[in-house]
């Protein structure tokens, strides 16, 4: 499948480069409506890389590039382990179907004016989660994180059309935001003054080498504070369910597949390749106070998604309660030798982003059609809009982790996982967030099937198909996953032994 | 209850009775394979039967008297 | 727009001697103190000096905002196409010493004006955007 | 006809797609057609292992074939065959596509070959039975299907525990006999008990069944408690504290079934003390014992189908299921009171009809055994049968007091539905050998003994005559409306109190102390604001969480310079 010819050597830059030419090209070449056509243009290339790219990784290996030609670790390296081009291809692939989507849904939330400088911010976004996830450099790393989290609140903010609490949501997010990636840049910093190298391999290396000391141990701690909020792990999660509710929907649904999984990514990647000494980052004491904020993110955010009388809230909730089942796995993934928790682990950020993303646009779908998706506005929404509400009740099985889905794979990983590292009590609180999950979801079903149609004078008819599609694509991928997981728990696994290989 | 009713359900009693005992007379007449002691009984099914239904039937009025409550005992 | 008419007449001989100075800075970024940050700053800034002097309709016909943003965008544009140029003439992304096969040194300073030309435009369309958007949010 | 090469419940699930896709005629085209092809493919299942995928670590056998399987996956056909039927007069599409669901899940689980294809189809089972209660649409439906689903619910968490634990203990997970020594097998046993409605977790049957539509019954009864059973006789078989739960679940139900009312629930308490036979016969473990408990499984669920068919046939018509409503219908429903008798004549064991020939194989396992104790208590237990679901049900549906209601026969589908299902009960009741011939174990076993017809006849003509003689003298409990409590008064009762706790008295506390902490104490820091000072001010909002993040930097410092 190699039709890039002479290019496929290029694969890794090309993929952050087609992205920026698009974003930089849009305002240009493609005023007004067409711009759309342009972004979606973008996408399906960019998508066609990130899986070119993970076709090349799994025959070939991790793939490095050097940034001009630079000699490492001097110069800027583009590293790609499987690792990376799952993620790569989970924020292009979902990147796709979203921005087929926002093709209906940004034309009413978006103000006119707006139009152009929306499709740059949104391909500018997708460049800089796609840079984090392929660069071998960690201030190269800080770089892309700052490209995509600036985007990422000029986006949010665009969702004051529909909901001026959009200007506040962004307002914090980007204060928060901001001071994270400030202690993400401070542990940068103290790494650097300790080895002398940004490189990810190098940093690897030298910090092998030399005694772990106060610096070092420092910048551990700023590192784990700034990836917690980035992640939104609880209870650093408190900018998230606004930011998430208050965006314009096709926003709301890129973030929610993507933004926190690039989060962990990073997680990932400093923990168990960058950090992973011997001393490593995953003392017990951190294990500890993560495994106990990702516990609490489990039963606190499915707790309080149950209590929430919008859709859009409820989702957002449920993210922080998701995200907590995969840090758990990160957390404890070390001190699992068959790997089934890491496994779990990765295999719940595919589901995860596939389920959230699609269920977010079927918020969007709601909020398209009625203006709200207040529950109190779905009353009966059930028989009004068949498709896309047994697209909510569909993402939803997934989340509680019901046989035949992608969540109920990842969380059978994770499971095992906690078994095998002895952890019965962390998958107690597993299960409970199933039976939490259950609840929430079963809000939606009592409102939408089982209440009474309320009569607001509004269409209730079924969505358009430009919005139902990529709802349905991103569901039905994960039934699909569901139905079929082998290759996909295979590519996972192999990642995850991958990772932990790193180690030692 | 009419009369009728009554007469007819006086027959079908009657005729169940003589049924009864022409299968109690059996038990003489035929040479049962035996399992247990019990069965060795004459009529042993008959009186199973029989006391098995009344003591039923007695401890299901205690039963009723502690469990049986309004329609709505619990709201729905 | 300023009253004085010493400021206008001085500021309006300045202007074209900064944007001079401006292209210098660019140009001699590649061999000594300077670049494109640098240079864009300074054409910016003459630019916005033209503005305070004179009226911004004034500045907007001398530089029409359709401009800025192709510059903006082109600036980018040059330092990706140069860096995609180092693809298709084999080599790695920005890895100039590729474009001239026969002479690299030489090839390298040219890769290197071309991307800070790229950062140059960039920066100044950039910055003088951000004015205009600021201007535009005041009044 | 058989056809290879594809699983019978991926049919079902198709069919179930179709059958969403399309109305009227072409759904019930789709509806008859599903359990036809798919039994087809079921016949073209290889003996053994076969739709075997390795997933990871994980082997996935989709179809493991014996005879075992293979009687239940035709049981469950059958079934689905005749409840299909039966319900084709409705336009109930979400009944009738999670009906096919249910029946894919049942079949998926009695055909998986290892525990974890088994729990999938577990879950399967669980979510699509849960909606065919909903589909109900009665007033009460939605509270009870929520009861409903927590019982499944908890049923698949504790097979999942199990699973790990036992999976954890370095055992292969291929289904087969389990011992009951580790936690992991305890769990597993507990999952199917609450599916099986062992004693304390059965109320489940008797709160649901009575409360789905008249068709969704016939589903619902026929699949779930059978597959549990399926499982523990493939598990557990010859496993002793069986019998003692099975002998408790024949006899309990019986007092509760004179006193209830709703002849529906009469029927669940009925299910019970029949699912408590094969229970024993799974307990008592022997080759005997195991065939009869599976023939008795295969009888009950046309036995009780048929019950609860002409049961549905007349709520249907009357819209009425309770003794003290119905009464004198044989007059105008003589085909549904006829075939109402049959099937009570199955379930009572009477000879010539298909109980009699499976019941007297537990109990003659449990004579061989020496279990005297256990005889007579399941002889008692027969007797109670007869009572309850042989003479109660058709007497105070059909006759007893005629209380004038408008009736007619029900819908033909429906009667056909019955007639195939009784004709079934006299077929396997008169050519036992049918049956026995698919049974897992080659036993001879003879039901038409002089003896065994004879102290048969003559235990239930007695029981009969008990019967008629406590009515005549007025000893009989009359029919009254009652709510009669049961085990699950505790939690229902106990669950009210907890959520008016947390509404009430919990949710003030909570609520105050959220409000000093979050809102008092941080403007009490900030200085008097005037009015309104107790407002959680907007920058509040962004100093909580920066506050949080600080605390978590601290957090981790101290993990990490001290820990």
């Amino acid at each position: 499948m190699n039709f890039l010819g002479a290019w496929s050597h290029h694969l890794p830059v090309l993929l952050v480069l087609i992205p920026l030419i698009g974003a930089v090209l849009s305002p240009i070449v493609a005023r007004g409506s067409r711009g759309w056509a342009w972004a979606f243009l973008t996408m399906v290339a960019t998508a066609t890389v990130a899986l070119e790219l993970l076709l090349r990784i799994r025959s070939s290996g991790p793939i490095s590039y050097p940034l001009g030609g630079w000699n490492l670790p001097f110069g800027i390296e583009l590293y790609v382990d499987l690792l990376s081009a799952i993620i790569a291809l989970v924020v292009a692939g979902v990147g796709l179907v979203v921005t087929f989507y926002a093709r209906t849904s940004v034309r009413f939330e978006i103000p006119d004016d707006r139009f152009g400088f929306f499709w740059s911010l949104w391909l500018l976004a997708i460049t800089g989660l796609i840079g984090i996830v392929i660069t071998g450099d960690a201030f190269n790393l800080y770089v892309m994180l700052e490209i995509s989290s600036l985007t990422i609140y000029g986006l949010i903010a665009m969702g004051r059309m529909r909901d001026r609490r959009a200007l506040t949501a962004a307002f914090n997010y980007l204060i928060l935001g901001s001071i994270g990636a400030a202690f993400i840049l401070i542990a940068i910093g103290l790494l650097y003054s300790e080895t002398g190298t940004l490189n990810m391999a190098d940093l690897h290396r030298r910090l092998g080498a030399i005694e772990a000391n106060a610096t070092i141990r420092s910048a551990r701690a700023f590192l784990l504070a700034g990836l917690g909020l980035k992640m939104a792990l609880f209870p650093l999660h408190l900018w998230m369910p606004a930011a998430y509710s208050r965006a314009p929907s096709a926003v709301a649904g890129l973030l929610a597949a993507t933004a926190t999984k690039v989060g962990i990514y990073m997680a990932m990647r400093f923990f168990y390749t960058v950090l992973a000494t011997d001393e490593g980052i995953l003392t017990a004491p951190n294990v500890l106070i993560l495994s106990g904020c990702a516990g609490a993110a489990i039963v606190f955010g499915s707790a309080t998604a149950a209590r929430q009388r919008s859709l859009s809230l409820l989702l957002a909730f449920s993210s922080v309660a998701q995200i907590g089942y995969i840090v758990l796995g990160m957390a404890i993934g070390h001190s699992d030798p068959t790997g089934y928790a890491m496994t779990g682990s990765i295999l719940h950020i595919i589901s995860h982003a596939l389920m959230k993303g699609g269920l977010f646009l079927c918020a969007g779908i709601f909020i398209w059609r009625l203006g709200t998706n207040d529950f109190d506005q779905l009353a009966g929404i059930g028989r009004r809009m068949p498709w896309t509400s047994a697209a909510v009740v569909a993402g939803g099985l997934g989340l509680i982790g019901v046989p035949g889905t992608a969540g109920f794979i990842s969380k059978l990983f994770l499971l095992r996982g906690l078994f095998e590292s002895g952890h019965p009590l962390l998958a107690v609180l597993v299960l409970t967030g199933s039976v939490l999950a259950a609840i929430y979801t079963w809000r939606f079903v009592e409102i939408a099937y089982l209440k009474p149609p309320v009569e607001n004078g509004l269409d209730h008819s079924e969505a358009p198909l430009g919005m139902l599609i990529p709802a349905w694509i991103l569901i039905g991928a994960s039934l699909v996953i569901g139905f079929y997981p082998g290759p996909i728990i295979e590519i996972a696994s192999e990642a995850a032994s991958t990772l932990l290989g790193g180690s030692g | 209850m009419n009369d009728s009713r009554l007469k007819r359900l006086g027959t079908a009693t009657i005729l169940l009775a003589i049924v009864c005992a022409v299968a109690l007379l059996l038990d003489g007449a035929i040479d049962r394979h035996l399992d247990t002691e019990a069965e060795g009984l004459f009529g042993f099914y008959c009186l199973y039967g029989f006391f098995a239904i009344v003591v039923l039937v007695f401890l299901s009025r205690i039963l009723r008297r502690i469990v049986a409550r309004e329609e709505h005992f619990y709201g729905d | 727009m300023s009253e004085s008419v010493v400021l206008r007449t001085v500021g309006g001989m300045l202007f074209p001697y900064i944007l001079v100075y401006g292209l210098y800075v660019q140009m001699h970024g590649e061999i000594g103190p300077g670049g494109g940050f640098q240079a864009g700053i300074l054409i910016a800034a003459a630019f916005i000096l033209h503005s305070l002097l004179f009226s911004p309709q004034g500045t907007d016909r001398l530089l029409p905002s359709r401009l800025v943003d192709i510059a903006m965008c082109s600036g980018v544009l040059l330092y990706i196409g140069t860096g995609v140029l180092c693809l298709l003439m084999g080599g790695y992304f920005l890895d100039y010493s590729v474009l001239i096969p026969s002479d690299p040194a030489y090839a390298e300073a040219l890769g290197m004006t071309l991307v800070e030309i790229g950062v140059g435009l960039t920066v100044a369309s950039v910055i003088l955007t951000m004015v205009r958007k600021i201007r535009g949010e005041a009044t | 006809m058989a056809i290879e090469g594809f699983h019978p419940s991926f049919v079902f699930l198709i069919g179930a797609v179709v059958a969403a896709l399309t109305r009227g005629k072409m759904r019930s085209l789709v509806m008859v057609a599903t359990p036809i092809i798919s039994f087809a493919f079921l016949r073209g299942l290889p003996l053994g292992d076969s739709f075997v995928f390795e997933i990871a670590q994980w082997t996935l056998t989709f179809s493991h074939r014996d005879e075992l399987s293979w009687l239940f996956g035709l049981l469950f056909h059958l079934a689905a065959l005749l409840a299909v039927i039966y319900s084709l007069h409705t336009r109930n599409r979400m009944e009738q596509v999670s009906a096919l669901v249910y029946a894919a899940s049942a079949i998926g689980a009695v055909l998986a070959g290892d525990l974890l294809t088994l729990f999938i189809w577990w879950e399967m089972l669980a979510l699509s039975s849960t909606f065919v209660v909903f589909a109900g649409r009665q007033r009460r439906s939605m509270a009870i299907g929520l009861r409903y689903f927590a019982f499944q619910i908890v049923s698949g968490l504790c097979l999942l525990t199990g699973i790990l634990l036992y999976s954890n203990s370095g055992m292969s997970l291929e289904l087969g006999r389990l011992d009951l020594t580790t936690p992991g097998t305890m769990w597993i046993l507990l999952a199917f008990g609450i599916k099986a409605g062992f004693p304390l977790v059965h109320t489940w049957i008797v709160d649901t069944y009575p409360a789905a539509s008249a068709t969704g019954t016939v589903f619902l009864c026929a699949f779930t408690t059978k597959t549990a059973v399926y499982a523990l006789a493939r598990c557990f078989p010859g496993t002793e504290e069986l019998i003692i739960i099975g002998a408790v679940m024949t006899c309990f139900p019986i007092f509760y079934a004179i006193i209830e009312n709703d002849l529906r629930k009469v029927l669940s308490y009925s299910m019970i003390n029949q699912i408590g036979f094969m229970v024993v016969g799974i307990g008592l473990g022997t080759e005997l014992a195991i065939n009869g408990a599976v023939a008795h499984a295969f009888n009950d669920v046309l036995f009780k189908g048929l019950l609860f068919m002409s049961m549905g046939a007349v709520l249907h018509v009357t819209g009425k299921s309770r003794g003290t409503d119905l009464g004198g219908l044989w007059k105008k429903m003589p085909w549904t009171t006829g075939l109402c008798i049959v099937g009570a004549a199955s379930i009572s064991a009477v000879p010539l009809f298909s109980g009699f020939v499976s019941k007297s194989m537990v109990m003659a396992a449990a004579v061989e055994q020496g279990h005297t104790w256990l005889w007579l208590i399941l002889l008692f237990a027969s007797a109670g049968v007869l009572e309850h679901a042989g003479i109660k049900i058709p007497y105070f549906a059909f006759f007893a007091h005629d209380r004038g209601l408008e009736g007619r026969e029900p819908p033909r589908n429906m009667l056909l539905a019955m007639l195939l299902g009784a004709g079934l009960c006299i077929l396997i009741g008169c050519r036992p050998d049918l049956l026995y011939s698919m049974l897992p174990y080659n036993v001879s076993f003879e039901p038409f003994t002089t003896t065994h017809v004879l102290i048969q006849i003559q235990l239930l003509l007695f029981a009969s005559m008990a019967v008629v003689v406590l009515m005549k003298t007025g000893t009989y409990p009359p029919e009254l409306v009652k709510e009669n409590l049961d085990v699950d008064v505790i939690p229902r009762l106990g669950g009210r109190a907890l959520l008016g706790w947390l509404r009430g008295t919990f949710a003030q506390v909570t609520t105050r102390l959220s409000i000093t902490v979050l809102e008092r104490i941080p403007a009490a820091i900030a200085g008097p604001r005037g009015p309104g000072q107790w407002q959680l001010s907007s920058n509040w909002r962004l100093v909580l969480p920066g506050l949080l993040l600080v605390m978590a930097l601290l957090a981790f410092l101290i993990a990490n310079l001290y820990g």
